[in-house]
């Protein structure tokens, strides 16, 4: 079988879930930010596969978006491993479910 | 021009009083009773200068406000026979509240903005002929009202001042939803082409908008079952605060339901006629009974107010001539009966610190003119003839009667009640054995208290004799009114 | 013209960011002035974009990325007046922390050159471009402060706005998948051709974009963050984000549902989504704002509350005609009201917060006492919150309603009333403190000057427009006239 | 392109390696190996784009999120010391999972209801050049914006992982 | 404005000037002004201005009179408008004819004396300025109701003499007693006058106007329907009944005694309780139309006058005896009403307000020697107040009817009708008349013969009381007070005469529109019968106080169970009160509307502020602070929003 759009979508939707559900269950912080970045990639792969197979009259514009949303994935880690190294340094653990100072 | 000074003047009065160094911090009243009297002189000359043969709404004025595509607001204007009367109240009791607040000296600057702030946003709501700016003005009154409660007051103030603002806001929250559709389907926010205008297929049936904006009225009428803010609020009000409260505030409901209600929408005032007048009478009734029960003398002037202001309905409710004329005489002269008798409430509370109805006794020994004027207001309040009461009751009665027989009969049961209460209070508070622990006090004294005291006395008899004074204002707007009704 | 000019609120603002790190590190004795650069470069800005307004030269520039039309105008001048006023706001918080001052401001100002790009762009990427350029820096500033608290909120909304604007660009790019470009009108166009046959992608793609907008914002069910976010974040900050953001939010969401989603099939749905959460937001966020006894906490939640005002203007939107234009406009105004508004209440709270040390409302008592000029701009401004005359928020809530009302939506107006009702509750439980309450203390303190001329700023707005509401009414309409088909 | 067994193949090889390795992610209990695991995925996807003939975002995306991103995790998880490298879920998990599900057949089922109107051939201009001019004409704004981004990202980050003692030392200069 | 000229009404009219009628009501008035702002403190001339003033009205009412003789009783009415209210016109107006002349003079000239009386009574009172004062106000009442010429004004006035009487009866006020009586008369009147109320009401929307002559040919025309025509004269009634103390609305009379004595003498006895009577018969035709209220009005005047006979019998207090038999003559009005006997009520009317005054005012006259009303503590006093002593006798034998005092006349003329009417009621009448002439002379014995027991001893230590005799050794009271029971002597004898040659009956039946026969004055054998039947009860009371045949003790020990009915007034007063106003009414039903009131309705109200709050502490505990939680929030939305728009509107 010829791998077609939805294939690829399907994939994509796959690993953005995966991505989606190691997120909302994790309990270390980075644990949570992997999750973030495979939804990331997902999407990364939704945008490409899009630009391969779909009518445009400028499919360059997915592998734009992808390479803004690789810097930006960048970016975001970089802050998100900082503040983790803030919240360890004060709290000695970078466990969400323990990070409840804010609550109600 | 005159309207926009009513306005205006206290509001700018209050910006100077608010200004004045601390030092100068007890003239403030003289500032306040300055510009309540000018207003009260203003608004009695406009009453005499008031055409009483031309229709329509006098001293008008129109400017444009906000004019943004299809939310088209105006600053307009103007009084008519229904109006007119109400603002002359209000300047009444402004002047009145002043004087009978000239012995407040805690944080006095405060107080008096917010006592001339309140009697400004009154008046506008009176004066509006532009929905919104009525709406406006009808929200403003909340701000003094609630710090005047809740600053000044006694008792569970706080308590009592946040269900008032909570109740009227939640009143005026469906008011504003009526407003609203309304002034879709016409395209205007003006009173006067509102009125002209036939409504058809709003966006709501035109019954609900009706009921939308009667609740808000309703709840400053204020009618059984969205009565129980006045309790507390006038319990817990300082003196000056419960005479602008009962005098006038309460009236800014039943003239809304007769400005905008019946005016508005007449056919769902057909439709809904007798439920109004139901209501009035079961207020009538309702609050009758409860009053007998109180035991605190503002919570009961305060129960006899949701019984009078019943009659006010029940008037509105006959959509005849007569009886719209007799809600609005009604409205007036509670207003004044019942602004003379928490005067008096208030004389004796400053001098007792108590409105315990058992801890009092005798009184009229010790205080014989605070008793003399405690009766003349309680006989004024229970409709004595040729007082003010008894004129506006007995006509909403005519009025009603022709309709609504078991509703007037119900409610004539209101003045054998209204006896009972006031002439039960009157006995436990005035009458009886002397009390010893009262020898100390002293009877009125101040000349403003004279003043206020035998200026409203005045009023109401006035208003009890001469009532074709104020008839002749208000009956060509009430007539005009039924007519169209009954077209 | 050329893109310099273009850019040049974003680039001033950008520039000032610039010059206020430099000058941070190399004249660190010197940091009293850094803020004043920051408000230099934030009035360049306004100055750059009245000088468009005076051209009158609205285009489409970028290849119709970016947009300069009256809408972005709009939008750049209230992210230039939110900054200002809190870069105003912040003086005493940075001064008392002491510490890493010039980076401060200048993550400030990049999130509001972030927020300026939002409201002109018009092309997918852009947008997420520019809604990273202003979140990540405010991730960053939420965990700005010295203690645990400030860290978790950092690190908690980092996490969410990760998940979010994941959820959003997998929006886009099924957008995108679906039109075949990033450019608004080109996939509105896409869509009206043969947009029904993608309907089930559409709506998912739809879905996603509302969590994404949503979650900036914060609407219900998107809002979790928020109380925590507010709470946890510096003070400043908070108000930053309640208004700065959520602005830019709607600012994105009324041009891209209504640019890009504005066909019939569609509106129909997002209308009704828009006006269910409006509803939800409302109610939910009203009532937990009631039992809360952190006034901060307390105005997130009731920023909950207000963004669903906000959403019945965007439920009120129908894609024609004059109605489109009340309801857009009716966002436009309450973003604006909002902003005086909120950021008002928020300056009394970050001054009185820092000299009380404490956030709970109880500890407000008697605040009136202890500085009438703090508590009376605080209950003006949460007056105007409830929505009562004469302030702007009365006007805003007004406009709004009366937009709903004209797109037969009397439900979610009675639904915004009666949360009126339920937040005069709790807004005026704090002014009943402080004005009734007895305070801790006799002593009397002074907001400092910034405080008190950001104060009397926003209240004097707050005030002026809602006695005369007719010309920023005529500015939201004007903003929003571009759409009108 | 796609046509083939060849491209069948890695298709379905690199679904698998892609799949499981997030799995991996998802299901390893150690930080460590969750991080290999994720790289793993990061080579799956690059691979992915590489039979979408996105050699150029293959190349960065082994550079940026292999390289970069994934390294950055590392050394944050190898910096942390080892009691904090626990990847297990929270009391959340279920019902996370449980919508994480939801989602995944809501995605498939709209990706396959949908009548896709696909080119066979790969578009012509999907070259690394026409990605530069695109960066630098049509989307040079966020070009640029992404510059200040990575900036102020970087600013921040230096900011918020400054240590106390730093900051004291700033704060008296 | 009021003064304008307007056509008299009628042709053949008095020719009195309007301003003359307007007179009568202003004298009294002024003097109420000058008394209330002024003269409040200065009570030498606080007397005199209310005497100037009711002397004034009352020589102007005698002018009336004379004048309204001299047309034959003809009708003048001068009628103005007062107020409009949309379809409604009140009028404001004075109607004189024989009825209002004759009740002008009654009315002036008691309360003439009185104030005179009051003068020497009153003596020394702290509220002596006040007493004038409201005196003045209540003759001003009274004569504006007399002299109404329209329904509506007549119940402005009446509900104004109702306060005068209210004040009056308070006028003690720091007395427990007078306050509670005061209410209590407030309010039972009120009642009746609900009845009065809705017949106004009735009046106005079925006839459309309030003028006594049109509702007379209204209901005269006989095309009205009868019901309404019943129901309006039934709430007439109600109304006078709550006046004049008929059954059961009698009850507030006896306690109205707890105001100073004059005040019994002019409101509760000569004049105001009057007005009932005078109401019924100003709307005579109007019964007359309808024989089923004319049969109420009947009965229940029979039922009072028995009731309150019976009641007088047993009691002890003087001026109780007197207002038992005040109410028992005021149901023998009604009953002549109620048998069509009109001009026989008006003339008992008229004679018995003299003599009833007269004997109030030897009460009063008593009450100022011995300091008390309990006829137990007198005795004797025939000796040391002679002038008292006869004028009392004199008043005692009017009322009993004997030949040939006022009261004979009166009462035969009475019992004639009734005998015509009905044999029934003229049996009650002949029983009250019975009775009347025993409780009189009871009291008579008890009070003025026999031995001196003591009076009641002053308490000085009471602010209150201004007794300044000695009780001990009781005196005639001064001049000020012996002049008017002289005076009132007069008219007790000699009123009757006017019924010769039908001199009062066409005086005025002429009031009336259709001048009818309203039965003719005098028949032998009534006379003889009544006259027999009031010596026997002279005799009776003789027998038992005076040569002691039987002793009153033991005929009470016989008759206990009736005399325990008698002496606690058939239980009225502790049906009402207790049983029906205290609990059922106020701690029943008042209270529970006052539960539901504070826990249902105001309940709801503050019911949702704690449910916002409850509601609020529950909804914040879903902020658990976890962000996963709040990333479940996000992912859930989407979801849901996702299925709702499929639903909602499927693929």
């Amino acid at each position: 079988m010829t791998p077609g759009l939805e294939h690829f979508l399907t994939v994509g939707a796959l690993l953005f879930c995966l991505g989606l559900a190691i997120s909302l269950s994790k309990r270390n912080a980075i644990g949570v930010l992997m999750g973030v970045e495979l939804m990331l990639n997902a999407v990364n792969l939704t945008l490409i596969a899009f630009s391969r197979f779909t009518v445009s009259p400028n499919p360059i514009a997915g592998h734009t978006f992808v390479v803004f949303i690789l810097t930006v994935a960048a970016a975001e880690a970089a802050v998100a491993l900082a503040l983790a190294v803030a919240v360890y340094r004060n709290r000695e653990t970078v466990d969400v479910d323990r990070l409840n100072l804010l609550r109600s | 021009m005159e309207l926009s000074i009513l306005i205006f003047l206290p509001a700018i009065a209050a910006a100077v009083i608010l200004l004045l160094p601390q030092r100068l911090e007890q003239q403030a009243r003289w500032v306040a009773l300055v510009t309540a009297a000018a207003m009260f002189v203003l608004s009695v000359q406009m009453f005499f200068q008031f055409d009483r043969d031309a229709g329509g709404y006098q001293f008008v004025e129109r400017h444009r406000w906000v004019d943004i595509g299809a939310f088209n607001l105006q600053y307009l204007v103007g009084v008519d026979g229904l109006s007119l009367p109400l603002v002359v109240l209000t300047t009444c009791l402004t002047l009145a509240s002043v004087l009978v607040s000239f012995s407040v000296t805690h944080r006095p600057r405060a107080y008096f903005a917010c006592l001339l702030v309140l009697a400004s946003s009154v008046v506008g709501v009176f004066v509006s002929l532009d929905l919104m700016l009525f709406f406006l003005f009808w929200e403003l009154e909340l701000f003094p009202m609630y710090l005047l409660i809740s600053i000044w007051g006694s008792g569970r103030k706080e308590y009592s001042a946040t269900k008032f603002v909570l109740y009227t806001i939640a009143g005026s929250a469906f008011m504003l939803i009526g407003i609203l559709v309304l002034a879709f389907d016409a395209q205007t926010f003006d009173i006067e082409r509102l009125a002209a205008a036939e409504f058809q297929d709003t966006l709501l049936p035109l019954g609900w908008v009706f009921f939308l904006l009667f609740i808000g009225f309703a709840v400053k009428l204020p009618i059984v079952p969205l009565h129980t803010w006045l309790p507390d609020a006038h319990s817990d009000a300082p003196t000056a605060v419960s005479v602008m409260l009962a005098g006038v505030l309460l009236k800014m409901g039943g003239y809304g339901i007769i400005r905008l209600c019946v005016t508005l929408m007449p056919e769902v005032a057909h439709d809904w006629d007798a439920w109004m007048a139901g209501i009035g009478a079961f207020s009538v009734l309702y609050g009758g009974f409860i009053t007998l029960r109180q035991t605190d003398v503002k919570r009961l002037i305060a129960y006899s107010s949701v019984s009078h202001m019943g009659l006010v309905l029940l008037g509105i409710g006959a959509l005849g001539s007569t009886g719209l004329t007799g809600a609005t005489y009604q409205m007036l002269a509670h207003g004044l009966i019942t602004g003379l008798m928490f005067v008096m409430i208030g004389l004796m509370y400053e001098r007792t610190h108590t409105r315990e109805i058992a801890r009092l006794g005798g009184l009229a020994r010790q205080m014989p003119l605070i008793a003399t004027g405690m009766v003349f207001a309680g006989m004024a309040s229970l409709g004595l003839p040729a007082l003010a009461g008894f004129i506006a009751e007995v006509t909403v009665f005519l009025g009603a009667f022709q309709r609504f027989e078991w509703a007037v009969l119900a409610s004539i049961v209101g003045v054998v009640l209204s006896a009972g209460y006031i002439l039960w209070m009157l006995q436990r508070v005035m009458f009886g054995p002397v009390r010893h622990e009262w020898d100390e006090l002293s009877d009125q004294r101040h000349w403003w208290e004279h003043t206020v005291v035998a200026g409203l006395a005045a009023l109401v008899v006035l208003l009890g004799v001469y009532p074709a004074l104020i008839m002749d204002v208000i009956e060509p707007a009430m007539t005009t009114l039924a007519a169209r009704l009954q077209a | 013209m050329n893109g310099i000019d273009v850019l040049g609120p974003q680039i001033s603002v950008l520039l000032a960011a610039g010059v206020v790190i430099i000058a941070d590190s190399l004249f660190p004795a010197q940091r009293r002035i850094l803020p004043f650069v920051a408000l230099a470069g934030l009035i360049a800005a306004a100055l750059w974009t009245t000088s468009w307004v005076s051209r009158g030269d609205y285009q489409t520039v970028f290849h119709g990325t970016i947009a300069l039309d009256r809408y972005a105008v709009f939008f750049q001048y209230v992210f230039a007046g939110v900054t200002a006023t809190v870069v105003l706001a912040s003086i005493d918080w940075v001064n008392r922390e002491g510490r890493r001052q010039g980076e401060y401001y200048a993550l400030l100002l990049t999130v509001c050159a972030g927020l300026m790009f939002l409201a002109g762009a018009r092309d997918l990427i852009t947008i997420f471009i520019a809604l990273e350029l202003s979140s990540i820096p405010q991730y960053i500033l939420a965990g700005w402060g010295k203690d645990t608290k400030s860290s978790e909120a950092g690190l908690k909304y980092l996490l969410l706005g990760a998940v979010a604007s994941s959820l959003l660009l997998y929006g886009m790019a099924l957008l995108y998948g679906v039109t075949g470009s990033t450019l608004l009108p080109d996939i509105a166009a896409a869509i009206e051709t043969n947009g029904e046959s993608y309907r089930g992608l559409l709506v998912v793609a739809m879905t996603l974009l509302i969590a994404g907008f949503g979650f900036k914002m914060a609407v219900v069910p998107f809002q979790m963050w928020v109380p925590d976010v507010y709470q946890g974040a510096p003070t400043p900050v908070a108000a930053f984000l309640s208004v700065g953001s959520k602005a830019a939010a709607f600012a994105v969401a009324v041009r891209v549902f209504f640019e890009a989603l504005g066909a019939d099939f569609l509106s129909d749905d997002w209308s009704m989504i828009f006006a269910v959460i409006a509803a939800v937001s409302m109610t939910l966020g009203n009532l937990m704002a009631i039992a809360q006894p952190d006034i901060k906490r307390m105005l997130g939640y009731s920023s909950i509350a207000q963004a669903g005002n906000f959403l019945v203007g965007l439920a009120a939107i129908s894609v024609t005609g004059e109605e489109f234009t009340l309801g857009a406009s009716g966002i436009l105004l309450f973003v604006a009201a909002y902003a005086f508004t909120n950021l008002g209440a928020f300056v009394a709270v970050i001054a009185i917060s820092q000299k009380i040390n404490s956030d709970k409302i109880a500890d407000y008592a008697g605040m009136w006492k202890v500085s009438p000029f703090l508590a009376l701009g605080l209950a003006f401004c949460l007056v105007s919150l409830t929505g009562i005359p004469p302030t702007v928020g009365f006007w805003a809530k007004l406009y709004i309603f009366n937009a709903a009302v004209r797109a037969d939506l009397v439900w979610l107006v009675v639904v915004g009333v009666l949360n009126s009702v339920v937040s005069a509750y709790y807004y005026l439980g704090v002014v009943r403190v402080m004005f009734l309450g007895q305070p801790g203390t006799e002593q009397r303190f002074r907001a400092s000057p910034s405080i008190a001329v950001a104060l009397t700023a926003t209240a004097a707005g707050v005030l002026v427009f809602g006695i005369v509401p007719a010309p920023l009414m005529s500015a939201a309409r004007d903003a929003v006239e571009i759409f009108a088909r | 392109m796609m046509d083939g067994f060849g491209p069948s193949l890695a298709f379905w090889v690199l679904a698998a390696i892609t799949l499981v390795a997030a799995g991996g992610v998802m299901v390893s209990r150690n930080l460590l190996h969750a991080v290999l695991f994720l790289i793993l995925t990061f080579v799956g996807v690059a691979g992915f784009f590489v039979l979408l003939s996105a050699d150029f975002i293959a190349m960065a995306q082994v550079i940026i999120y292999v390289g970069a991103i994934a390294v950055l995790v590392l050394f944050a998880v190898l910096l942390t010391p080892r009691s904090s490298r626990d990847n297990s879920e929270t009391r959340w998990a279920a019902p996370g999972i449980l919508l994480a599900v939801c989602l995944a057949a809501i995605f498939l089922f709209v990706v396959h209801d949908t009548a896709w109107r696909t080119v066979d051939a790969a578009p012509a201009n999907l070259s690394a050049a026409s990605l530069g001019r695109a960066l630098l004409s049509t989307w040079v704004v966020p070009f640029e914006i992404a510059s200040v981004l990575l900036t102020a990202a970087l600013v921040g980050a230096i900011m918020l992982t400054r240590s106390p003692e730093e900051e004291a030392e700033d704060a008296l200069a | 404005m009021l003064f304008l000229a307007a056509e008299p009404s009628a042709a053949a009219t008095p020719t009195i000037d309007q301003a003359v009628l307007w007179a009568i009501m202003a004298c009294p008035l002024v003097a109420w002004g000058l008394i209330a702002l002024y003269l409040r403190k200065v009570p030498v001339l606080a007397g005199y201005a209310a005497i100037l003033g009711i002397g004034a009205a009352m020589a102007l009412s005698y002018a009336t009179l004379f004048n309204v003789i001299d047309a034959d009783g003809g009708i003048a009415q001068y009628t103005h408008e007062w107020f409009t209210a949309g379809e409604l016109a009140v009028p404001i107006g004075v109607r004189v004819d024989g009825l209002t002349a004759v009740m002008l003079v009654v009315v002036t000239t008691v309360a003439f004396l009185v104030q005179v009386y009051s003068t020497g009574y009153m003596h020394g009172d702290p509220g002596y300025g006040r007493y004038f004062a409201h005196m003045c106000l209540f003759t001003t009442s009274m004569l504006g109701l007399v002299l109404a010429d329209n329904l509506f004004q007549m119940f402005v006035f009446w509900e104004l003499v109702g306060l005068c009487s209210y004040l009056l009866i308070g006028f003690w006020f720091h007395k427990p007693s007078a306050a509670a009586a005061a209410k209590k008369a407030f309010i039972v009147t009120r009642i009746g006058d609900l009845g009065l109320l809705a017949a106004l009401l009735l009046i106005w929307t079925r006839a459309g106007t309030f003028d006594v002559t049109q509702i007379q040919e209204w209901a005269a025309s006989g095309e009205v329907k009868s019901t309404v025509v019943t129901l309006f004269a039934l709430g007439l009634f109600a109304g006078a009944a709550g006046k004049s103390a008929q059954f059961p609305l009698h009850v507030w009379l006896p306690d109205a005694m707890e105001g100073p004595t004059p005040v019994s003498a002019l409101i509760h006895a000569a004049t105001m309780v009057a007005a009932g009577v005078y109401l019924v018969a100003r709307f005579f035709p109007v019964f007359e139309a309808s024989s089923d209220a004319a049969d109420v009005v009947a009965w229940i005047g029979a039922i009072t006058a028995l009731l309150a006979a019976t009641i007088a019998l047993v009691q002890t207090d003087l001026k109780r005896v007197l207002a038992y038999s005040t109410v028992s003559q005021l149901g023998y009005m009604m009953l002549s009403l109620g048998a069509l006997g009109y001009v026989a009520a008006m003339f008992h009317l008229f004679t018995h307000a003299f003599f009833k005054a007269l004997l109030f005012l030897g009460s009063g006259s008593v009450n100022h020697a011995t300091n008390t009303f309990d006829m137990r503590k007198m005795g004797g006093l025939r000796k040391h107040m002679p002038v008292t002593y006869w004028t009392f006798v004199i008043g005692s034998l009017s009322l009993a009817g004997i030949f040939p005092l006022a009261g004979f006349w009166s009462k035969d003329e009475i019992l004639l009708d009734a005998w015509r009417h009905d044999r029934a009621l003229w049996a009650i009448g002949a029983a009250v008349a019975f009775m009347t002439a025993f409780y009189m002379f009871r009291a008579i014995f008890l009070t003025f013969h026999g031995s001196y027991k003591g009076g009641e001893p002053v308490d000085h230590h009471d602010p209150d009381n201004h007794f300044h005799g000695d009780p001990a050794h009781p005196h005639e009271s001064p001049w000020s007070m012996k002049a008017p029971l002289l005076v009132l002597a007069v008219p007790s004898i000699a009123a009757g005469w006017f019924a010769y040659d039908h001199m009062f009956k066409d005086f005025i039946e002429a009031a009336l529109p259709h001048a009818a026969h309203h039965g003719s004055t005098f028949e032998l054998g009534i006379a003889i019968s009544s006259t027999v039947i009031a010596l026997a009860g002279i005799g009776t009371a003789y027998a038992l106080y005076i040569q002691r045949w039987a002793d009153p003790a033991s005929i009470r020990a016989t008759f206990a169970p009736l005399a325990i009915v008698f002496e606690r007034k058939y239980f009225l007063d502790d049906l009402y009160e207790t049983v029906f106003v205290r609990n059922i009414f106020y701690r029943g039903w008042c209270r529970l509307l006052e539960t539901v009131d504070r826990r249902v309705v105001d309940g709801a109200v503050n019911g949702t502020g704690r449910l916002g709050r409850a509601v609020s502490a529950q909804l914040r505990t879903i902020q658990v602070g976890e962000v996963q939680s709040y990333g479940i929030g996000v992912a859930a939305g989407v979801v849901v929003i996702f299925l709702a728009v499929i639903l909602a509107n499927p693929l």
